[in-house]
């Protein structure tokens, strides 16, 4: 006869403004099997814990129900409470009565019973389960991050700093990202790059960092503290152990009218290329795409005129593999690009570009050497006019969300023009004016005051070329409404952040979760803001969402505590929800008939195969399936595969889940 | 819902298009052809409904713009809300027929309709001569566009004998039992 | 919900979903603070393949009069390749069930992802209104009680 | 190859020239158009303005009819006309009790499943891949293809070409051999129905349509609609007052273009009424 204690927490008012929760916790007292039963304000504060330890000694229950929040919230909190009073963690359930509970239903008689149906059922389940332990697992103490923008390289840092080994895999020929292509940054207005090439070459000469440029995630294998990660390395064709970065390879290159994915297409490069002078590493590599040799099977001068004859063709991309403890994702976001504003003209009229595209105008390192110049004709616009929201805020277009970094961006690409432009006139049109963020909104307010930017608060219609101007429909909202037409010179449009191509397929070989528009999801908006929900990976930068630098940085260096304190612990305690093929007494051994149909659908090759061997003869009497512990990460696959039902998973047995159903169900 | 929603509520009855879906961006407005000629532009008479408030709605089915309007829809196809300005154009001008309040300025354009519609419950098919012959009697316009006649006659354009179809009962019902007067 | 009054039926509907998407979705649906029926109630699983189909039976026996069976959307899965699996056995299983005489109609998939806190609510509430129209579930009820009293269903 | 036609009162009046084109060009493609007996107005510009059941029953009995009579196509090549088809057909799927009280009002009941297409609609499905070998005299002339509002909204009913500078017309010209310019007021509209009653605003409208036209050197000005072709063509007095100049681009019907392009008489074609000349072609 089980003792069971029951906990319903009121929450403050979340769950007993629409549940009974005394009710809750008086026909939980009569359920068969329950001991205890109360009801408590907040049932995860220290009273609320010390009330469950105290309840655990006095009623020596061996089992405890909390009617709470969901298990992904507290199920730790109260595990370990019963533990530190002695009860074996896996002997306490949640019974989700938030969630799913008194957040979903208006209050009423049917809620209050859904409640209790709930508590019920964990009640039943809990009487079945079984006193579990931890496992240990190793760790590896090395820590995989995923993107060389200014997330990786914080995050690479920090950890670096830490003491702990780090691999740092970027797809393009540079670390650097997004922030190196910035001309100067909000609200400060200090040199981009002078504040991040610093750090770039930090990473590329720190002991503790592995760099590879290049290089893609192709596969990740494991779990937490154990993933198994590979690589690939994606044929450079040039040897940098060899290569001097002498550079003399990319004057000679007869192909040199390729647009640059640097300046946004807004400036040329050859085939074999570094990106921009300060790249880290500083070493060139071929674009095979636009490169004669491979697209047209003779040319080789780079190899001619090589001096270390560095140049090495036709060598197919590497795969390595590594052994990660922690995984960091930092693989950014993109802009909007062409053909979503056809009324804006953008892709047809060469003057209408993006905001990413004017920062490399504005850029000293940029086409123009900073001059800010019409890409049509060279001249020097002198009616420029910006538009926010391109594409944010817009459900029609599918993004509802806001951009959250355009609104600064735009003021600052106008107080730069205003400041390289002097008889220049500026124009933004925007819906709102979201500067939320240390010095932001001094900083709109100086664009305005000291600068002079024109701000018109309406959205624009359409922009139209004649005679070489682009005409700008807009509205003042202000003005009760009045359409303004500006004739300008050239238009730039803060098109909306959105994720990166090929993110889905990311998050899909690490089996993280990602929202409708491909942004990585957070375990918890509030409190886990760098963690995913599988464990031992985490999320830093705007692969999660648009971000500035300032959030980047930070969310980067949170990530990375996150990733060490994985790192610096000896060892790994691993919940012991996995499955176990059953023994039984000889002649049996196991009922397992050895179909190994199992073995055919475990994701995680978990499963082996035993002998078992009579103990004198030592002859093979049958093979059954044995589940290696620390392989297993118990989904259970294996357990509705099994003919024989000889596989349960402990934490989920077939006889624990058939009593809670059966609960729920039998009022 | 709130009585003090009366307005958005009844729109929303009436033509399923939610006010305050709209959060006055303007592109409506800028991208309309006739803004510069509306007392209120499109978006400044979704923000005027937005308040709920009578007098507001009042001003709103006895302005101009209403009638002005072409349902051209240019602002619903840009609006990132996706508002149906236009349909709700059609109800505020009916709702502004019924509470007899149409701007003098737009008589015109109501005669204009009237006429029309009345040649097409009689014959069934608009007849354009007719049509414009009610609308001159109507606005006493009588010498407009009376200069397009001749060569119109001599294109061919014009037909005197207004065509009408069998079904002229059945066309009479159909303005009889929705009351179109 | 509404409180319930005695001349509709209320079904009463079992959701067996996974730890990482679904459970995660229908968490997001609270934090949300979407509402939806109350004729549902949901059992987690590590994960869709882990759902054995005795399940389902017992669901039945035990009174549900229907059932929704919900995980990771093809691809997303938390163990690779579980939902696919569950998706396979299903695929066999239903036509079993089908042959057995079980109305197969009552047992919804579907595939709810961590982030999809709305989609959890109209999945409940369709199938709700699905099942109202379906009325009670009685036929499999009878059968169960018959054969646990024949013994015949062991756990 | 039989389809519903139905021509709506301006093409059988002030644009009976768009309604001879295209009864000249769909023979030679093979195709007969059979006008839908006893069809009615569909209210266009006139009846949404002031009454919806109307708005929606004119059109209901013009659709019912063509069902009856078996049409499971018919093509409408009015832009407004088409536009009020088609949101009548919309709104009725939509909502049922609006059917009922509508099929009521009309003492008919129907589907209302017929496919109804546009011109251009029409001319892709049945011309379009034909017209090549058929094309005796190259179109070869810079034009301006004038969509006007209607032909491609409401998008979400329509779901044709692109709202924002749709390109479905210049594609049929670029086919005759035409040049297509890019220019500022493809979809803006022309004033349409305000025609009569404030041609003032109809003039400026216009105007800024033909002259943009003009600037940008269009030899002639492509349209698919009826009002369009009125206010641009019938108009261009008071909109040569509005701009103080004579302009003198013409305006064509695409059906009266493809037809030049495939050896059609200009006579059959109606080019000779235009008000604007179009003797430059």
């Amino acid at each position: 006869m089980s003792k069971i204690g029951v906990f319903i927490c009121h929450c403050g008012e979340n769950i007993s403004a629409t549940v009974d929760c005394e009710r809750v916790a008086k026909s939980a007292s009569e359920m068969e099997g329950v001991a205890f039963a109360t009801d408590y304000k907040y049932m995860c504060s220290d009273p609320g814990q010390s009330l469950i330890k105290n309840a655990i000694r006095e009623h020596h229950l061996d089992g405890v129900v909390v009617g709470s929040c969901s298990p992904r919230m507290h199920e730790p909190t109260f595990r370990r409470a019963c533990s530190e009073a002695g009860l074996n963690p896996y002997l306490c359930e949640i019974a989700n009565l938030r969630e799913h509970v008194s957040w979903v239903h208006e209050k009423g008689e049917a809620t209050t019973l859904k409640a209790i149906d709930i508590v019920k059922g964990v009640v039943e389940k809990v009487r079945r389960n079984k006193p579990l332990n931890a496992i240990e697992v190793p760790i590896t103490k090395k820590a995989l991050v995923i993107g060389g923008g200014i997330a990786g390289i914080q995050a690479s840092l920090d950890i670096a700093n830490c003491g702990q080994k780090v691999i740092l895999i970027e797809k393009g020929p540079s670390i650097g990202g997004h922030m190196s292509q910035l001309s100067e940054t909000f609200p400060t207005l200090d040199c981009s790059q002078c504040i991040l090439t610093p750090r770039m070459v930090e990473v590329a000469q720190h002991p503790n960092i592995t760099l590879y440029t290049y290089a893609e995630l192709d596969k990740l294998d494991g779990f937490i503290g154990n993933f198994k990660a590979t690589i690939r390395l994606k044929a450079k064709s040039v040897d940098y152990n060899k290569c001097t970065g002498c550079g003399l390879c990319t004057t000679k290159c007869p192909q040199k009218k390729i647009p640059s994915e640097f300046n946004e297409g807004l400036g040329l490069r050859t085939a074999i290329f570094t990106p921009f002078p300060q790249a880290v590493p500083n070493k060139p590599a071929i674009d095979k795409e636009h490169c004669n040799y491979y697209q047209k099977g003779k040319c080789k001068v780079c190899q001619k005129f090589c001096p270390t004859g560095a140049i090495e063709y036709d060598k197919p991309d590497e795969f390595i593999t590594e052994d990660i403890g922690a995984v960091i994702v930092t693989t950014g976001f993109n802009v909007l690009k062409t053909d979503f504003f056809p009324e804006y003209g953008y892709g047809k009229y060469k003057d209408v570009i993006t905001g990413l595209q004017f920062e490399r105008l504005a850029s000293a390192s940029g086409p123009t050497l900073g001059e800010i110049r019409r890409p049509s004709d060279g001249q020097i616009p002198k009616k420029i006019v910006f538009i926010s929201c391109c594409g944010s805020r817009d459900p029609a277009k599918g993004i509802p969300y806001c951009s959250k970094i355009c609104c600064m961006y735009t003021a600052k690409h106008a107080m730069l023009y205003q400041h390289k432009v002097h008889d220049g006139e500026s124009t933004i049109f925007y819906m709102d004016v979201r500067a939320g963020g240390k010095n932001y909104e001094e900083f709109v307010r100086r664009a305005v005051e000291e600068d002079h930017v024109n701000y018109v608060r309406g959205r624009v219609a359409r922009v139209y070329e004649k005679n070489g101007k682009l005409i700008v429909k807009g509205v003042d909202t202000l003005l009760s409404a009045k359409p303004v037409e500006i004739e300008a010179d050239m238009v730039v449009l803060a098109t909306a952040g959105v994720a990166n191509k090929g993110a889905e397929e990311l998050a899909q070989k690490m089996h993280i979760s990602y929202d409708p528009y491909h942004f990585f999801a957070e375990a918890h908006p509030k409190l886990k803001p760098v963690e995913t929900n599988t464990a031992g990976i985490f999320l830093a930068g705007a692969c999660q969402s648009p971000k500035d630098i300032p959030e980047t940085v930070a969310s980067a260096s949170g990530a990375a505590v996150k990733a060490v304190s994985l790192l610096s612990q000896p060892t790994l305690v691993r919940e012991p929800i996995i499955a176990v093929v059953n023994r039984c007494a000889p002649p049996m051994f196991s009922t397992c008939v050895g179909c190994f149909m199992c073995e055919t659908i475990c994701p995680y090759n978990a499963i082996e195969h035993e002998e078992i061997k009579d103990r004198r003869t030592g002859k093979v009497i049958k093979t059954v399936a044995k589940i290696n512990p620390g392989l297993c990460q118990g989904c259970g696959t294996c357990v509705s595969f099994c003919r024989s039902k000889s596989i349960d998973i402990q934490g989920y047995t077939n006889e624990e889940m058939f009593a809670e159903v059966t609960a729920l169900l039998n009022k | 819902m709130a009585t003090n929603h009366q307005i958005s509520t009844r729109i929303k009855a009436a033509t399923d298009v939610d006010i305050d879906m709209c959060y006055q961006c303007g592109k409506c407005t800028a991208g309309c052809v006739l803004a510069d000629d509306m007392d209120y532009p499109s978006s400044m008479i979704m923000r005027m409904l937005q308040t709920n408030d009578e007098e507001n709605y009042r001003k709103i089915i006895s302005s101009e713009a209403i009638w002005l309007c072409l349902n051209c829809e240019n602002c619903i196809g840009r609006c990132p809300k996706e508002v149906d300005i236009p349909k709700i154009m059609d109800y505020l001008r009916a709702d502004s027929v019924k509470n007899k309040c149409v701007s003098p300025k737009a008589k015109p354009i109501l005669s204009f309709y009237q006429s029309f519609l009345g040649t097409v419950k009689t014959s069934g098919r608009l007849s354009e001569v007719f049509m414009t012959i009610r609308f001159k009697l109507r606005t006493l316009r009588l010498w407009q566009d009376v200069s397009l006649v001749p060569s119109m006659l001599a294109k061919g354009k014009l037909k005197f004998i207004p065509e009408s179809i069998k079904g002229k009962r059945n066309l009479k019902n159909i303005f009889k039992s929705i009351n179109y007067k | 919900m509404e409180e319930k009054n005695d001349n509709i039926f209320e079904p009463r509907i079992i959701a067996f979903v996974c730890n990482w998407c679904t459970y995660a979705g229908a968490d997001l649906t609270g934090t949300s603070r979407i509402k939806y029926s109350t004729n549902v109630e949901i059992v987690r699983f590590p994960c869709t393949g882990r759902i054995d189909f005795m399940l389902l039976l017992k669901a039945f026996a035990g009174g549900a009069d229907g059932i929704i069976i919900s995980g990771c959307h093809p691809n997303d899965c938390h163990y690779t390749s579980g939902n696919f699996h569950a998706r396979r056995r299903w695929m066999v299983f239903r036509d079993m069930l089908d042959f057995m005489g079980i109305d197969i109609e009552r047992i919804r998939w579907s595939w709810v992802s961590a982030a999809e806190g709305a989609k959890w609510a109209d999945v409940v509430n369709d199938t709700v209104s699905k099942i109202r129209e379906m009325g009670p579930y009685t036929e499999y009820k009878k059968a169960a009680k018959f054969l646990e009293e024949e013994k015949i269903i062991h756990e | 190859m039989k389809l519903g036609f139905y021509p709506g009162c301006s093409l059988n009046g002030t644009a009976r020239e768009y309604n001879e084109s295209v009864k000249a060009l769909a023979p030679v493609f093979g195709i007969e158009l059979v006008e839908i007996d006893d069809w009615n107005c569909c209210g266009a510009s006139a009846a949404h303005a002031v009454n919806r059941d109307l708005s929606l029953a004119l059109p209901a009995r013009t659709l019912a009819l063509a069902e009856k009579q078996g049409f499971d196509e018919i093509v409408v090549p009015c832009a407004a006309c088409f536009n009020r088809l088609a949101v009548a057909q919309y709104e009725l799927n939509k909502d049922e009790l609006l059917k009922k009280s509508v099929e009521k009002s009309i003492d008919m009941t129907f589907n209302n499943d017929i496919k109804i297409l546009n011109v251009v609609q029409f001319i892709d499905k049945y011309i379009k891949d034909k017209i090549i070998e058929k094309i005796s005299h190259k179109f070869e002339h810079q034009v301006a293809c004038y969509y006007g509002c209607l032909l491609v909204r409401p998008h979400k009913i329509i779901g044709f070409d692109r709202v924002e500078d749709p390109t479905s017309l210049d594609e049929l010209m670029q086919l005759i051999g035409a040049t297509t310019i890019d220019w500022g007021f493809k979809t803006e509209c022309c004033g349409a129905s305000l025609s009569i009653a404030r041609t003032d605003l109809v003039a400026k409208l216009s105007c800024n349509i033909v002259k943009d036209a003009a600037d940008r050197g269009a030899e002639a000005i492509i349209v698919a609609c009826p009002m369009c072709h009125s206010n641009l063509d019938m108009r261009r007095p008071q909109i040569d007052e509005y701009v103080g100049k004579k302009i003198s681009t013409p305006v064509i019907y695409i059906t009266q273009a493809i037809g030049l392009a495939v050896g059609i008489t200009p006579e059959k074609l109606g080019l000779q009424r235009h008000f604007v000349k179009v003797n430059t072609l």
